[in-house]
């Protein structure tokens, strides 16, 4: 395959920034489809043309298959790259591409139907041995509460579809499934217009360990664990690689069920393999596998050294991947936090506005992705992350000690932000001591406010 | 002449400061900017709040009123990003040319996506000046696509 | 009410831009801004281009003309940083009270660096309609020292 | 003494913005002295406080010791942040701040004349047995002429008073010494108020390598050396530590010599100890201490991870150095590139004016130190330095790597930048090998043009 040229980048905000940093370092040119609302962003500023796609919605601008497409082509776009969210797993825009002759710098049609619909990816589990909570789809009333008779309450709803946490609620009796599965099955069409839902039983403690897949099709290499359980409504907040405190044979556990499993679908392309993990029984169940580039990457970038996207581009150009696994060694800790726009000080609702002021200390060991800058526009109808702090020390403890610093040390003003919830998180005795769970923030939280024990 | 860039300068400027009037002359051209309620926004470029999504070929997209005056000028910005097209089909008579007359209605050209034809209305009353967007090539979202003398 | 942000704001609008006039109408405040050698600015606070070197107590420092016309008024910058006094020592009358006519020699404060006193006369004729900067405080460079309706 | 609560900051640029980012993850207030040009700029924004010291030249404002020490008193600082250049080794400022009653967060009034006033350094060089330049004083051409006839051609003339190359003069015969001594002169007096020069052998093949101090007044440490040999003009453009390539004995013998000397004068802060190192002789000799941060200490903080600025507060509140020498670790190794808004291809001349935008990457080792954002001005009063690139990586390969990476990606646009000046140093094979000499960039200035060898 030949190599890529230009790249329509169909993605927004720090995604679309980190993108363009790659595509830059390769020589290759960026076109950023952006909608009305983001025509003055960074990411217009810094790829090489930006095209107007559509209305501030994302309904009618960034989910716009066919708008992408057309707009790749008519700016002589040789690839899509499609970043998180939006229409990153969607299947429609991997046809298209295909169909117009674009490169989809992600996994195959075949690959994100395998592992984007999670009801076919629990299936692949099943048949290639790796472990699964129990649970079952639920397209029904009825059916859901069958299906919750079986694997019993607490339980999860989750959007088929679905990723970041949209769609997804608890349900801890059975007199409020019927409520809860009408909500979950709204915000899912809202999200991703696709109404399917799955129940699956909820581990009531556990941590959200994850492992980073690369693979070229033939060699399926993984780029170490990255823990994501400080989470508030299943929203990750604070990731970390490696996860702290695991076994050396659980760590293989996961390390092994993940490639077998991205090997079982024949996977190609970069992609995470999701597990929720019970480290007292030393047990781990299979999540889903996301089949794109994540949100949390760069703690992995941090630690393993590897830039990510431009290896995400070298298997989308069709280059075998010229590593082996003893290759990828893991050096010392990384952290992340997502700084959002949100009034965590008002029920975390969102706080877009105009930027005041946008400064990031430049610390040793600190690397921030952000589309911020002084004077920007935060519109109201994206996400509100508007920036990731990654801290990269010798230890943890260095990690949490820089990203101390870099949370006192920055301005972000004009909006509120989580900041101080970070500050908080990161001075906390729990978090410091390394391996909490997904409860912990929501215990934090009343913590915090002063009227928790 | 105005770019676009100083425009949105100077609508940032307005956006965060408490003035309620503007009034910039500069050449031929004269600019007055009031914030409130009552008074329309002359000046804004307006974004359909309707989504133009693919719909038959023969159906009309409402353009938005013409915004920017400019050269003595509307310009009519393109509702959709995709590749516009002068004429219902290739060889045929363009929909428009400069010195036409149209009224609101009046088909000024196609708009495709992905081989979806979404024809664009003029949205208002007036003489043809320009046809600014070429033939064939790819417009993006607000894009002035012609430029009217309002009647 | 402008304030000197806004100022700023508007002052870099026009830096980067190719407007050679601006209007501004807001409440009571009429704003007028050309670009061009033939005309004053009469808007940009002008610094001293001598520098206010250390100098006798008595020494006149000249203050630049007023500068930014506000609620009727022009303000007086201090043409140094320092501390400013309202009278020449404590205990005295001031130099100037509102209400007093000035001309462009008066004295109306002094502003000490180190020990050293820097007499600051208006520089322009009017009645003084306020003083501006407290008695015995920092004032910076260009900050407004007292408020000047011109003759 | 009391610890510091709240720095005047008497300085602008990046170096403003370094000491506020410490200032605040020290919890420590800062009022910024800014001249009128400077009223917009990022440090300004970053401050606890600016207040306007007077007119854009620094005559005006940045150079003026009563206006500086007034508005010092007059915003309630306790203490006073020199930076470099400008009053950083003014002893008037150090002895007003005392009489004022703040600390001047740099070393005595007694150091700085033994420091800054480069005879009275030649002549404590001498008392301690450090090796010097031959060389000596010249208050008139007859004076100069006698030095000259002593230490022979070629000689360079440098300010009694100077640092950063200004007011420093070659002279290759004694028919060109008159005029270059009164060029010399008049410069010396335009940059530091004072006149007086001494003239010195010129060392024709050396480097340029020197020595991070730091001392309480008891305890006098280094923080391993710097190798500045890339330079033009006498000004330093690209520095890295550790200097490639010297000899373990060499290396040792700049460490002695620079404590030594520290210690023989009683130092007590943060300083620099210069010298032109002949490697093949395996000979050094003592070029100058400079009494202050330096523009390039974030290659020793890169290898060191010790915050220089918050080391040079703690010494000035007079805190004991809790430090021995075996804390201090060099790890990988670090390159800077000073970024000038300077058009190379019209004989380096400044490119003041409009930064229309202004974006470094966020790649993993890189650090930059800037007072540069979209929109930002650079007004044409002061120094070209607009931005450091600070490169960090296990070797001195990788940092060159981190630092190409970072110099093809960044966006710096609206001005003439040196960029592309540095893309070539870093690409240049004679450079790749490392322990270039001082002369290394006069020889490739002419090869990049191409009417070189």
């Amino acid at each position: 395959m030949a190599p890529i040229r230009r790249i329509f980048i169909a993605n927004r905000g720090e995604i679309a920034v980190r993108i363009i940093r790659t595509a830059r370092a390769l020589g290759i040119e960026t076109v950023l489809g952006v909608s009305k609302a983001d025509r003055d962003s960074l990411g217009a500023k810094l790829a090489t043309r930006a095209v107007c796609l559509g209305p501030g919605p994302s309904r009618d601008s960034y989910l716009r298959v066919d708008t992408v497409v057309q707009a790749a082509l008519g700016t002589g776009c040789d690839a899509v790259h499609p970043g998180y969210g939006f229409l990153s797993e969607n299947r429609d825009l991997a046809l298209a591409c295909e169909k117009a002759g674009i490169v989809f710098i992600g996994p195959s049609p075949a690959n994100l139907e395998a592992a984007g619909d999670k009801l076919t990816a629990r299936g692949h589990a099943l048949d290639a041995g790796v472990p699964l909570v129990p649970g079952g789809n639920a397209a029904s009333l009825a059916e859901a509460a069958e299906v919750a008779a079986r694997i019993g309450y607490p339980l999860l709803i989750k959007a088929v579809a679905g990723g970041g946490g949209k769609g997804m609620k608890r349900v801890d009796s059975a007199d409020a499934l019927a409520t809860q599965l009408d909500m979950a099955m709204s915000e899912a069409a809202a999200a991703f217009g696709d109404d399917r839902v799955y129940l699956e039983r909820f581990i009531t403690s556990g941590r959200h360990v994850e492992v980073q897949i690369l693979s070229d099709g033939k060699t399926v290499l993984h780029a170490g664990e990255r823990d994501c359980s400080v989470q508030r409504r299943y929203q990750k907040l604070v990731e970390e690689a490696p996860a702290p405190g695991l076994s050396p044979a659980l760590r293989a556990g996961l390390y092994e069920a993940a490639t077998t499993y991205a090997r079982h679908i024949g996977f190609r392309s970069l992609g995470t393999v999701e597990f929720m993990v019970d480290v007292e029984r030393a047990a781990f169940y299979f999540l889903e596998m996301n089949a794109r580039i994540q949100v949390e990457h760069p703690v992995t970038e941090a630690i393993t050294g590897l830039d990510l996207i431009a290896w995400q581009i070298a298997i989308a150009e069709g280059r075998p991947l010229d590593l082996r696994q003893d290759d990828i060694a893991l050096t010392g800790h990384a952290i992340e936090c997502r700084l959002n726009a949100e009034d965590i000080a008002h029920d975390f609702r969102p706080s877009p506005g105009r930027v005041t002021l946008a400064w990031f200390p430049a610390l040793p060991g600190l690397r921030v992705d952000s589309h911020m800058e002084s004077g920007a526009m935060i519109p109201p109808h994206y996400d509100s992350m508007i920036a990731k702090l990654i801290a990269h020390g010798p230890n943890r403890t260095a990690a949490i000690a820089t990203m101390q610093q870099a949370l006192v040390v920055l301005r972000l003003e004009g909006i509120a932000t989580n900041t101080a919830l970070h500050g908080a998180i990161m001075a906390d005795p729990a978090f410091a001591a390394g391996g909490v769970d997904t409860n912990y923030l929501a215990g934090l939280l009343p913590r915090l406010a002063g009227d928790g024990p | 002449m105005l770019t676009r860039a100083e425009i949105d300068d100077i609508l940032k400027l307005i956006d965060g400061s408490d003035f309620t009037e503007l009034k910039l002359e500069m050449g031929d051209l004269k600019l007055e900017l009031r914030k409130g309620p009552a008074q329309s926004a002359p000046f804004v470029p307006k974004a359909q709040d309707q989504a133009p999504g693919p719909h038959p070929p023969a159906a009309a997209v409402a353009v938005p009123a013409p915004v920017v005056a400019s050269g003595g000028g509307s310009e009519i910005p393109a509702p959709l990003l995709g590749t516009f097209w002068h004429a219902p089909r290739p060889g045929a008579d363009p929909f428009v040319k400069p010195g036409d007359s149209v009224t609101a209605d009046t088909v000024i050209g196609i708009i495709e996506v992905m081989k979806l034809m979404n024809s664009v209305s003029a949205g208002m009353a007036g003489t043809v000046l320009e046809i600014s967007a070429p033939n064939g090539e790819l417009v993006e979202h607000g894009q002035c696509l012609i430029r009217i003398q309002p009647h």
